[in-house]
């Protein structure tokens, strides 16, 4: 008898089936694998697990007896710990990044009732210390970016006396050194006896980890491999087709330079930087968390003033003030975290597919100034189709997609338009294997734009650039694979560039 | 291991779900329409002059000034803030009036554009205290609201402002009311239709048609829900803040100027708790058609519901000091109503 | 200032420091009491403190208490609630510091009541309805308990009703608030439609008789109605002089007179002289049609016209005098 | 085509940046405590009476009832809610304590607990709203307040309570306020500390530490800025707001008892700017010490400013009417002096 056993689980979610009877077992001290495309419905079932959501139907037994957490606290109690996907439930803005640490030490009652500056700074330095992490405690949690929050949760799961462990996309934005660490970690775990549920479309993090892979399709347990995992065929399972390969590193361009950099610098003492992206070229910049990578295309997109250098967009000069500006100038950016930098609140105007896509167009489509005529609505439907967005249409709700296919709208919103430059930061965060390639693809598609990439997971650019550079310290380092790769994981934040 | 699905209980289970959730929906979005109507119904039955056009008219005449300051609330809750000088604003605007036309001896055509104008002066205050020196909505406009509380004191040394003022430097005001302007708050067209009303309604239909149907409407309501994301999708957030501020000004002040027509002076007792009626019709507006957002046709709807109840108990004699209270209670159910049945699935 | 010539002690060496506790502290009737009391004050060369209330009795409170340890020489309370004044003011005089009381009951023997007497002014007014109306009518009736005066001119009402059972009461309304005068009309408004037969209006409050005039020249109905009130000011008068305007009398006193009447009953006590423990200023009829052939439209064209209403021999001396 | 870097510049423009910082920082966090050490300085100068102990105390006495109302309106804003019936809760709380004394004959022993047991319930009838009902809480709070001021009006007709009150059914009330009760507003520890000093400053106390230094304070901001965030990590969120409504509730009827002693009736007009004066002390609190958040410890300040002001300006005997223009513009000149003043890297 395993530690979990979910038989025939049904969530609704209006029309939207997103859990459609779907089975699973679990064995105490394994990892396993939980596979999906975006919308597959692996949200849902954690959310369930957790108790942030209850069941239209089916049972779950945990420990040999019938679990039913009502809240997430009850799911807490009984020992089910969960690091949710979004990363915007993790914690208060105006809070210490300690006390973000020690929140779920504070619901639960297992602090002092007075509390003091340094005993809550000691308390979380120990929780950063069992998971190996290094956070600038006394900083507010609403600075933080989406990397380190996403620390947080996890430091502040891999802490708490759990005996399932449930991690939701723990990897999507966090560099390789961090998922090495964290690697590390679930394995001590592992060893001690506690299981962990793990999910993510990063191949490596499951090749790294996983004992099992469980894959889910449509709301429904389609599949199943163990070690050792067949991960073609695993994905071929998950996304209901082979995977289209593609071999495109190192294409050389000929095209005319449509962004070119000279001695850029990010921050003072910075070294300069030089490059250009050609015409129909997607680059990527890679490097570790602090590394610059956001700093460098929020510079471009002209939300930090550069200390110094001269950008060319089309060969004419090219210094932003403002998005505005860099906007007008034909270029696009989308930012690392979709929760801060894209999208309106539930229910708001404009916080539909239709809306989000179209926010920054509206002056192009509306140019009357008056919103009537369904061209919003076209336009969705007609992304919806291009990057298969799951959703039940143009007017959904953002907050009702699965967290891969907000994302994909965020980058729908700045295909809608013909940019000379996109700018997209981590721009697959969550995003599954198979939308990544046609995403990938469907760029490719217009070649008369140029795009550059921030992602920091080496293999994700290998995957989607023609070219790459590193980046470190807020300077650009030659690529060469494997001594760039080994340069990353020796690569350690420090204080300096994390806060 | 995939499991086989039986369709079985599956439909009928769902079927259930959706007429309860028809009655919630229509409950829900009705709740305060249902309610507007009953009493509407009710009181016309209880009292039949309460039916009559010239008592819904002067109903909606009561609710006009409180409409329209409504819909300027809105328009900085749109935006993400909170205009707490509203109330201030407006009769600040009624004494600016006054003093315009009894001590400069402006005429009508003068005293409205001084007045509006005063009106987008301090809109625009809010907004550079707020977008330029960073300080919060509500404190900014808290502040504004004090500044402009004393401000309207000053000019008459704490007086009402009428024909004969003696002015602080013992000289008499040589001007008047001019009986044009008083025409804005006294007179109506074809002869049943209140001019306060009919700006009422201009408003309404105005600003509900920007806010709802235009993009600079989009950009202020993105504004307000994420104001990074606006800013990076190129919306000038800094200006559409501005410009809220400023249109809720210019609102503040045509409320000014018909409470200045109708009362035909300028009166210091006018005063602050304008702007509590004000930001109840805005949150009203919230539950009307299950919005839950800010919305200008819920606030006029909600301005007239609070007039309608009010007038109807007035005239059925009910005793003033259990009118407030009445007033509580509906509203209370009025809520409960909307927010109180869940929307199934959440 | 070096004082007063001839004046008692110790006026005579001036430097005489007044304080003026009030508890309504905005407002035309406010703003005329204090014009009044601080032109008395001047005349006598008393440097007078004001302390506005901000309608709130424990600011009041504490403002009494602070004037006490300001060391005026007298304290002038202008209404207030008694029950939260009686003890501060008995802590006053024990530190030997003279109190007059206007239009709030501190019943202590010690403090001199300053009355327009609100008694007086409903009695007036309602008598001349009578004139005008005889003494079977349907009335409306514009009162909202809570403050002290109407309180008082509500009991003349009530005793009026009870003497003249042809006096039948249709409807009670008004309301005070951020837009007293506006909301009383759409009151009186829907009063006036449920109740066509209502041919007099008792609206012992100017700011109510504002509305209820406002409500008939909508409705049309100017003709019909007639408005007895309370209360003077400019505006006031410009509307009761008005064309077919239905507010047809007010009762009223001065209240910079009641103002000057304040000071000079403290200045007597300091001096050490003899002051009625009642000091009644009488207040005066304003009929429209008296207003109109006297032809004002400001209160101190009243006051010009009408000595009655400029002035009050209630509390004089030869040594103090009149303020100008 | 590259643009030289201006190398040369950029240290020195660091250095002064960083001097500067150091400046900025401490007027910003200064700010509102230099303004008020400068008008306690200044006004003493001007008044010697100003600086005595006795005028101290009746400043500190004169503000302890909205620091009171500030530090409960802190609760709420710290749970992401707001409580717009505290000031109608306070007054309401008047009318029972007077009632209670006066018809039922209560002495301060039953009075008191009553009272406050009063406020609590209208805590959790905002709270129950809120929690259960899923009102927002502008919304719910404003229903809650229209109710409190009609309910507070009907048992006595409208008629302020004191004794020998006439009841509706036309009988004589017996009962009368209990000097006791009335010793909590007008007596003093010491014969210098009066006692609403005394509670202030105790609630301060108690709710600051209550907020800023337990575990249960965490969770009240962490439910204020992440609610669901809160939830997930296992925090009864809904609890806690409850509770927080229910402390804002007793405040208020503390202060409404406080109110009642000073003033020894039930006074229908009480508390009309109370709820003003309560949410101007609480957010001028965020700009005290910079904290940019609610916080206890800024709202007394905050409220102690404000009463230092108007007294000052009193006893400089400025005329009322230039008084709240005054009270403006010195707030808007500390809030700039607070927000003006970027932090830099921001
Ligand atoms: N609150 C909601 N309201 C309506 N539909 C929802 C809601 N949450 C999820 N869904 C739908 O349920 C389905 C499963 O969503 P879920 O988040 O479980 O997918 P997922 O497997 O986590 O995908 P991803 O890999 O992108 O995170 C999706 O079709 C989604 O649109
Ligand atoms: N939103 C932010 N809040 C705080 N610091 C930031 C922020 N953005 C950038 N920084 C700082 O600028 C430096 C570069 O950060 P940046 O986000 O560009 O690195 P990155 O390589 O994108 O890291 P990540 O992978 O976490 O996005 C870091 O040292 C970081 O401290
Ligand atoms: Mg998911
Ligand atoms: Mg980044």
């Amino acid at each position: 008898m395993g530690l979990l056993a979910v038989e025939q689980l049904v969530k609704h979610f209006g029309a939207t089936k997103a859990l459609d009877k779907a089975s699973l077992r679990l064995q105490a001290g394994e990892i396993v694998a939980l596979m999906g495309a975006n919308g597959a419905g692996k949200s849902t079932l954690v959310n369930i697990l957790a108790g942030a959501l209850a069941a239209d139907g089916g049972t779950i037994t945990f420990r040999g007896e019938a679990f039913k957490p009502a809240n997430p606290a009850d799911a807490v109690r009984a020992g089910v710990v969960t690091v949710h996907q979004s990363t915007d439930r993790i914690g208060s803005a105006g809070l210490t990044v300690a006390d973000a640490l020690l929140m779920p030490r504070y619901a639960e009652g297992s602090t002092s009732f007075f509390l003091t500056r340094r005993s809550v700074r000691q308390k979380a330095a120990a929780v950063l210390a069992a998971a190996d992490f290094d956070l600038p405690l006394d900083s507010d949690f609403g600075d933080l970016r989406a990397a380190d929050r996403q620390l947080v949760a996890i430091a502040r799961a891999v802490a708490a006396k759990a005996s399932l462990l449930i991690l939701d996309e723990p990897t999507a934005s966090l560099s390789s050194v961090e998922a090495q660490r964290l690697y590390a970690v679930l394995r001590r775990l592992r060893a001690r006896g506690m299981t962990i549920l793990y999910i993510s479309h990063r191949i490596a993090d499951l090749a790294a980890l996983a004992d099992r892979a469980v894959v889910m399709r449509g709301g429904v347990v389609v599949d199943e491999f163990t070690t050792p995992i067949d991960f073609r065929a695993a994905v071929s399972a998950m996304i209901g087709r082979p995977l289209p390969s593609h071999e495109a590193i190192e294409r050389d361009f000929h095209g005319d330079a449509v962004l070119s950099v000279q001695g850029l610098q990010l921050v003072p003492g910075a070294p300069a930087i030089d490059f250009d992206v050609k015409r129909g070229e997607v680059v990527a910049v890679t490097g570790a968390l602090g590394a610059g990578k956001s700093r460098l295309l929020a510079t471009l997109f002209g939300i930090n003033s550069p200390v110094a250098g001269a950008v060319q967009v089309d060969g004419k000069p090219y210094h932003p003030r403002n998005p505005a500006e860099a906007i007008a100038a034909g270029v696009a950016y989308a930012g690392e975290d979709r929760h801060r930098t894209s999208l309106l609140p539930a229910g708001w105007p404009g916080s539909s597919v239709a809306g989000t896509i179209s926010l920054p167009h509206l002056a192009k489509w509306f140019p009357g100034g008056l919103l009537f005529g369904d061209r919003e609505a076209e336009e969705a439907r007609g992304a919806i189709g291009r990057l298969g967005i799951r959703t039940s249409g143009p007017d959904a709700g953002i907050e009702t997609l699965s967290g891969g296919n907000q994302q994909k709208t965020v980058l729908a919103r700045w295909q809608a338009g013909d940019f000379r430059l996109l700018l997209l930061d981590e721009p697959f965060q969550g995003v599954d294997v198979g939308a990544r390639a046609d995403i990938i693809a469907a760029i490719r598609a217009s070649t008369h734009g140029a795009t550059l990439i921030a992602t920091s997971d080496p293999e994700e650019a290998i995957e989607v650039a023609d070219r790459i550079f590193a980046i470190d310290r807020h300077g650009l380092i030659p690529w060469k694979a494997p001594d760039a790769v080994s340069a990353l994981a020796t690569y350690t934040p420090n204080e300096a560039n994390i806060r | 291991m995939t499991a086989p699905s039986p369709a079985a209980s599956t439909p009928q289970f769902k079927a259930d779900r959706l007429s309860a959730r028809h009655v919630f929906a229509f409950l829900r979005k009705g709740g305060i329409i249902v309610l507007l109507a009953a009493m509407l119904f009710g009181f016309s039955l209880a009292q039949p002059a309460f039916s009559n056009l010239v008592n819904q008219m002067s109903i909606l005449q009561s609710v006009s000034v409180v409409a329209i300051l409504g819909t300027a609330v809105t328009l900085t809750l749109a935006v993400g803030g909170f205009d707490l000088s509203i109330g201030a604003t407006a009769a600040s605007s009624v004494m600016a009036a006054a003093y315009a036309m009894i001590v400069w001896q402006f005429n009508v055509w003068l005293t409205v554009p001084f007045v509006v104008g005063f009106g987008i002066a301090v809109g625009l205050f809010n907004g550079f205290l707020i977008v330029k020196v960073r300080v919060p909505d509500l404190l900014a406009t808290l502040a504004t609201m004090f500044l402009l509380s004393g401000l309207q004191l000053i000019p008459s040394a704490g007086r009402s402002i009428s024909a004969g003022l003696i002015l602080p430097d013992g000289s008499k005001a040589a001007g008047a009311f001019d009986p044009r302007f008083l025409e804005i708050g006294r007179s109506g067209l074809f002869g049943f239709l209140p001019l306060p009303v009919v700006l009422m309604a201009l408003i309404a239909v105005l600003i509900y048609v920007l806010t709802e149907h235009t993009r600079f409407g989009r950009l202020l309501f993105a504004t307000g829900g994420n104001e990074l994301a606006a800013r990076l999708s190129g919306a000038p957030t800094n200006r559409l803040r501005l410009t809220a501020y400023a249109l809720s000004g210019a609102l503040a002040s045509i409320g000014g100027v018909i409470i200045a027509a109708r009362v035909g002076r300028g009166d210091v007792s006018t005063g602050g708790s304008l702007m509590m009626d004000a930001v109840a019709a805005a949150l009203i507006g919230f539950a009307v058609l299950d919005k839950r957002r800010p919305n200008v046709l819920g606030a006029v709807i909600g301005a007239i519901f609070v007039g309608v109840l009010l007038n109807g108990l007035t005239m059925l004699n009910t005793p003033y000091y259990t009118q407030d209270f009445v007033k509580g209670v509906v509203l209370v159910g009025a809520l409960s109503l909307t927010y109180g049945l869940t929307r199934p699935g959440r | 200032a070096g004082g007063l010539a001839g004046a008692p002690a110790p006026f005579d060496k001036g430097g005489v420091k007044f304080a003026l506790v009030g508890f309504i502290s905005a407002g035309d009737f406010f703003a005329a009491y204090q014009a009044g009391a601080e032109a008395q004050a001047k005349a006598l060369d008393v440097d007078l403190q004001v302390f506005p209330g901000r309608q709130d009795s424990a600011e009041q409170r504490s403002q009494i208490e602070q004037a006490i340890n300001l060391g005026v020489k007298a304290i002038i309370i202008d209404h207030g609630e008694p029950e939260a004044l009686q003890d501060v003011v008995q802590k006053a005089l024990d530190a030997g510091i003279k109190v007059v009381a206007f239009d709030v009951n501190i019943n202590n023997p010690a403090v001199p009541q300053v009355e327009q007497s609100d008694h007086e002014l409903a009695r007036l007014a309602l008598e001349q309805a009578a004139k005008d109306n005889g003494t079977t009518f349907s009335a409306g009736y514009a009162y909202v308990a809570g403050f002290a005066p109407l309180d008082r001119r509500n009991e003349v009402w009530q005793e009026f009703k009870k003497s003249n059972p042809g006096v039948v009461e249709k409807a009670q309304f008004g309301a005070v608030n951020a837009t007293t005068a506006v909301s009383t009309a759409d009151q009186a408004k829907a009063v006036l439609t449920a109740n066509p037969d209502i041919s007099v209006v008792f609206a012992p409050y100017d700011e109510f008789a504002r509305g209820v005039k406002l409500a008939a020249s909508d409705l049309g109905i100017s003709s019909k109605l007639k408005i007895y009130s309370a209360d003077v000011s400019s505006a006031d008068i410009q509307e009761i002089v008005a064309d077919g305007s239905p507010w047809v009398a007010t009762v009223a006193t001065n209240p910079a007179v009641v103002g000057a009447v304040s000071i000079r009953a403290a200045a007597k006590l300091v001096a050490g002289e003899a002051v009625d423990h009642n000091l009644v200023v009488q207040p005066t009829l304003l009929t429209q049609a008296g207003l109109r052939s006297a032809g004002v439209t400001t209160v101190e064209e009243l006051a010009a016209k009408i000595p009655a209403f400029n002035a009050s021999d209630v509390a004089t001396a030869s040594w103090i005098p009149a303020a100008k």
